[in-house]
Parts: C-alpha cells; structure tokens; sequence
C-alpha cells in the first residue's frame, strides 16, 4: 500500500503546521485529491487512522476530489482525462508517478505529449484546523 | 495549500548513513557507468547500498545492471526492488523504454514523488546516477538532500572540464560537500600527464584517480563479474578502499 | 495576459531558409562539434549560416569556434556576432564563464526571449545545437519552430544508442523531419561493423555516415582549420554534399 | 535598441488579437513591463510609435510598471531586488536575458540561486482596447 508513505506526508506536514501555530489538538485535516493519482480516498483514510499521532486522534479527515485538467501546450486544447481510456498498467504508473502520463496520454487533437497537468495531478494539503 | 511531499522526505531517507551523488555537468563523460560500478563495489565489499537513477529523460543504469522489468512491491512505500542485491529505482519502472518527454517542472516533481514514497530502509550508501546539466535535478538535490556528497565525473577533454568547472563552482559556493575528481575515459596518448589532476587540485578539490578508455567497457555493460574488472571497475574499487 | 514574445518568432525567422537541430538525447556523443563543424563547412561552401547554442547550462560551441567575448550589437534586436563568419548566438555572451543555475521554466524562457529578439537576418541554414535529454528545449523547438529538421547524433555504444531511440521515437510520433543519423567516435574495434548502420534503417532512418574517433580532435578545439581536416570535418563536408 | 524587438512583438501579438475580436482599430494597449528586465517606458514607447501600423494610429500605449518580487525555492525568503546594487554589466545581460538573475543574484539570506522570479521578470500584454 503506498498510499501509506503519502498519508504519512500528510500527517508529518500537518504536524508541523500545527507546531506552528501552536495547536494542541487537530480538529480537520482537509485535503485535495487530485484525480490523476487515481487514490482511493478509503485506502488513504484507513492510512491515516492508522498512523496517526494523539495530535490526530479527533481529527475528521476531509477529502475534495479535484478533475484533472490537461492543456496543451502546443495546440492549446484543454480536455478533461478520463482514465477508463487507460489500460492498468497505465493507470498504475500514473497513480504511481503522476509523470508517466507525458508517456501514456497525449493531446487529442494534436498528440503532442508537451502538455501542462493545470489540475487533478496528486496529493494536496488543502488546510488544517485545531484547538489552542 | 501545501505540497506535503517535501515534509517527507527527510525521514524517509533518516536511515540511510550517507548519499553520493554521481556528478558532472558535462553529458557521456561516465557517470552512469561510475555510479553504477561505485554502487556494485561498495556492495561487493559488504555495505547496504541503494541506486537511484535521476536521469530520468536518459536513463542508463538499467542498462549498466540489466535490471529487468517486475512489478513493483510496496510496503508503507514503494520498495525498491533488489537488483544484483542493490535496491535500485530508475523511472523506468514506470514508463519502461518509451521515452519520457518531461520539462523541468516534471522532472522536479516526478523527483518529489519518488522521494517521498519510495522506502529505502537502512542503507550504508545510497547512490544517485545525476543527469548533466545545471538544471532542475541537482538544485532539488542541493535543496531537498543537503547532506547529499558529490563525486564528479570528468574527461580528459578541455570541452568537459569547462562545463565541470561551472558546476563546481556552483557546489563550492554553495558550500556542498565534493568527495574529489574521477578523470574518466583517458587515452594515455593525448594528454599531458595529469593535467586534470593538477586543475582538480587549483579548485581546491581532491583528485580521485584515473580510469583509462577501456574497449572492453562495451562489452560488459550489463554483466557484472566483466564491469568490476573493467579499469573502471578497478580504479573504483581503489576509490572505495582509500577515499570512502 | 498574453506573452507577446511568442507570436513574433515566425516573423524573426522568416528569412531562415533552412533550420537544423543536432540533438541526441545522448550526452557526450559529440553533437557541439557536430553542429559548429556543420556550420563552418557550410559557411565554407559559400552558404550563409548561423549557428545557435541551446544547451544554455552546459555551452560548448563558444570554446569549439573560440568565440570571443564581445559587447553586443543592436539593430532592432540583438546582432548576432559574427565568428567566423557565422551568425553565432550563445548565452555565454549573457553569464559569461560563471555558472548559470537554470531550472527548465527558465530555460524555457530564456529561449523564448532569444528567439523574439535575436536578428538572424538572410540565412541559408540556422544550426541548432542541442542539449542532451528530452526537456523543455527540444519541446520548445518543436512547439516553436516546427519545420526545424533534426540531424541525430550517437555513438556505437549501447548506452548512446538505447537513448536516441526514445528521442528518434518521441520525433517520428510526432512527425518531426529527421535529415538521418551520424554515428559518431566510431573505434573501428568495438563494435561489429555497420550495427548503428542497420539499426538506423530498422528504425527508418538514413544512415548519413560514421565520424571515427580521432585523437587530433582535442588539439583542434578552438581551431577551424584544424577541425575541418579531422574526422569530424572530413565526413560532414561528405553529408553536407551528398545530403543538404 | 533591442526594444525595437520588443514592440514589434508587441505589436504582432496585439494586432493577432484585434484580428479575432475584429477590432477595426485599437484604441488602446496596456503593456506590464517587469522592473526586472529595465526596459525604459520612453524608448519602448518611441519604438512602438515608430513601427506601429494604421491598426494602432490612434492607440494609447499604457504602462504598468511591476515591481520584482524573487522568492528563494530553498529557504522560502522573498526579497524586492534593488538594481542599485548591481553592476553596469549585470544589468546589461539581465536586461537582455532576464534569466541570467540565476547567474548574478543570489538569496540575501541563503546565497542560493535557487529562486523563482515570482513577479516583474519582463514584458507581457495586459490588454488591449478597441472598437468594432
Ligand atoms: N572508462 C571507459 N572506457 C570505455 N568506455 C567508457 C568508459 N566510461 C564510460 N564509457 C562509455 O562512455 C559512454 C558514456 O558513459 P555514461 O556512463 O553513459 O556517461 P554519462 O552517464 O555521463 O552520460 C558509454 O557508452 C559508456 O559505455
Ligand atoms: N570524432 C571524435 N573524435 C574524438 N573526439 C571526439 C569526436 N567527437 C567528439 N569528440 C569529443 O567528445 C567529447 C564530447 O563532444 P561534444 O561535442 O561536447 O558532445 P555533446 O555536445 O554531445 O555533449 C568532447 O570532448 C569532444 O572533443
Ligand atoms: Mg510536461
Ligand atoms: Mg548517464
Ligand atoms: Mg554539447
Ligand atoms: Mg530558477
Ligand atoms: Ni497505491
Ligand atoms: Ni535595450
Ligand atoms: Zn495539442
Ligand atoms: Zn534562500
């Protein structure tokens, strides 16, 4: 499960942004899950129930799905992926290394692989929220 | 909003005892070949050692091992698979050998992720096979991995040495840490004697050592009994036993 | 906002008649000699010729022509200087000798305001050298420049060839012109005969001849009429005749 | 005068624009110039009343000066550069090509060279005005 080594950014992140402003105790994490990664919000949410700390422990975690937006930079073209279109092998590298999709997709209209990922590429923390 | 990823990285790396990064600035002057036979020497004399391909547009080190294509395992992370008992990870194991049209900004972030999910466990050295150039790879490396060592790779040619000359420079001001110079691929008949050896030294670094231009290279790439008795395989087992 | 740089560079180029990448995604295979000595056997042919340098991190050609630095001429843009009688364009007459630490977004940009405001004028043939990889310059060159052809580079290694072929791959999806491939430092040893040869034609490609390695090449750096006589210039005048 | 490069581009890309909203002329053009690159209002200003063709024979050319914000990628610093403080030379290359900054600034806290130019690197088209 390598959602494990994200969720543990997640945590380790938000642990330090709690240092910070001094919180004692995580309320909400909010973060935004971009959908090229393709990461089940189950298996990232079990994660982090499990590796939380007591900083953690009535924490909601919070998930806002985000659509990949791709554009191309040579054509301009704009288009939302849908990855039913990919194959597993595919969908894995990709959830692996966001990446790998300048091997696998490429622009609809022009098949340029120089495009920009604008949105939906990975893991984000969107922002957390807690007692003092 | 906040990349996490970053938080991460030191701690996936805390058990790693130290980290070389295989350097040049200059293109085809030996580092993947230096940095893949420094991984195999330093496991043939019983160290844990770990090879990280960040060439990732022109990546050669699966070539070097002939790492086959396997699926990958994960455990809380990704595990880097074990090739000739080195844990390697090269982004080939997720595009394969199509080519991987990234700019900088990917290649920055493809980096990222691989840092902060890959599980390298306890390791005595990890070794990174570094792509030329002063680009978006070796500022991360000096800004996500400061402990991170350099040993840098140069020819005998005044083409090579120029560009690696700029490359130290930067290391230098920055303060990184340089273990010292390879002079690669020298043919004993075109240069004077030493004279990387004595510029190594008025930049105030260390130099290594030589490998001479070795026809049987060829041959071994690939094999890793004829790489280690390649002058690059012996110049290298020299290096590990006397400046590592 | 727009960037306006972009939609002026067909109108700098509109008296370009022909432009030739030299590019690899190999480094180190030769593609800065190739190209200047590309350039000096065309200028010398009677052809008007510019020559630019993209591999801004890692610039060679400046040392090859042995340009001088100089102070910058303008007329509605930046003059080229003429070296040799090339028009010759580099960023080393930006940043001088000091490194210059560029990320690809940079990179990107620095082109971008090179092309808008560099006046080539009447050139028979611009020539391109490439930096190694797959980033954002040779993106930004078939984005920017789509008639651009390429001029491949390679040697008879496994490593450099393994490498040009997801270059050589990324070009024919994309329908990119390829002029052929050189096969460069060619060790009449090594290598069983003609392999690059028929591997280029497997791939669909002309074979546009082998370069031999020679020792003469390091002392002729700088030099022009030493490098038109080495083997770098013998089999260029050759490819320039029979196939330009 | 490299300038003269740059209001062509300018120029070329307003009227590119004008043509596909189908402005019989431009009345006015808004051009951001980044502090970075000291491109000089008056000498731009000469260049584009110089080439400029009957499409802007009446256009205002508006400037919006943009001050240089860098942002050090390693210790997070951000810092307003102060181009007293760099040589003739310096600000000749950066004027010419605005990403030798990487060669010539460095982070006031860090010395890294590290940073991105979050705002003010060069010329850019805000906008243009025009009538139908
Ligand atoms: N000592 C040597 N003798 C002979 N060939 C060598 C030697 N070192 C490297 N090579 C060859 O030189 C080429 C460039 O080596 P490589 O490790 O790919 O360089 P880099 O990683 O710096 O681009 C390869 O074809 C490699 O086989
Ligand atoms: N045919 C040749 N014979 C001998 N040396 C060569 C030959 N071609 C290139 N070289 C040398 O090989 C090195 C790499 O060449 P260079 O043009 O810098 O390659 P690249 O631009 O692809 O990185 C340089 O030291 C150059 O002098
Ligand atoms: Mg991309
Ligand atoms: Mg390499
Ligand atoms: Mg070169
Ligand atoms: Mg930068
Ligand atoms: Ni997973
Ligand atoms: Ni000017
Ligand atoms: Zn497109
Ligand atoms: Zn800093």
């Amino acid at each position: 499960m390598h959602e494990w080594a994200l969720a543990d950014a997640i945590l380790t992140a938000a642990a330090q942004i709690a240092e910070k402003e001094q919180l004692r105790e995580v309320t909400q994490v909010t973060i935004r899950m971009g959908e090229l990664q393709d990461v089940e919000p189950k298996i990232l949410k079990f994660a982090l129930n499990e590796i939380k700390s007591n900083l953690f422990k009535n924490a909601k975690f919070r998930f806002l799905k985000v659509k990949t937006e791709l554009k191309c930079r040579v054509c301009g073209t704009s288009w939302q992926l849908k990855k039913e279109s990919l194959d597993v092998t595919t969908v894995e590298a990709i959830h692996f290394v966001p990446e790998a999709a300048h091997t696998f997709i490429k622009c609809p209209k022009c098949i340029s692989p120089d495009f920009e990922i604008a949105s939906g590429r990975g893991i984000w923390l969107d922002n957390i929220q807690g007692v003092k | 909003m906040i990349d996490p990823r970053v938080n991460v990285i030191d701690k996936r790396l805390v058990n790693v005892k130290r980290i070389i990064a295989v350097s040049s600035g200059k293109g085809g002057v030996g580092k993947s070949l230096v940095a893949t036979t420094l991984a195999l020497t330093l496991k043939n004399e019983g160290y844990k050692v770990g090879l990280f391909d960040l060439d990732f547009t022109s990546p050669s080190t699966h070539i070097i091992l002939n790492a086959q294509v396997t699926v990958l395992q994960e455990d809380k992370g990704i595990l880097p698979p074990l090739v000739k008992e080195i844990k390697y990870m090269s982004l080939v194991y997720f595009v394969g050998e199509n080519p991987a049209p990234l700019r900088g900004a990917d290649v920055s972030n493809a980096l990222i992720e691989l840092l902060a999910v890959t599980q390298w466990g306890n390791l005595d050295f990890l070794i990174i096979d570094m792509p030329p150039g002063i680009g978006d790879i070796i500022l991360d490396v000096l800004r996500l991995i400061n402990r991170t060592e350099f040993l840098i790779v140069t020819t005998s040619s005044l083409l090579a040495f120029e560009t690696v000359k700029k490359q130290v420079a930067l290391l230098c001001e920055l303060k990184a840490r340089i273990i010292g110079i390879v002079e690669n691929m020298k043919q004993t008949a075109n240069n004077p004697k030493n004279s990387i050896e004595i510029c190594s030294r008025k930049l105030g670094l260390r130099f290594l050592g030589e490998v001479l231009f070795d026809p049987t290279v060829e041959t071994a790439i690939g094999d890793e009994a004829k790489l280690l008795i390649t002058s690059v395989g012996q110049t290298l087992k020299h290096i590990v036993e006397k400046n590592l």
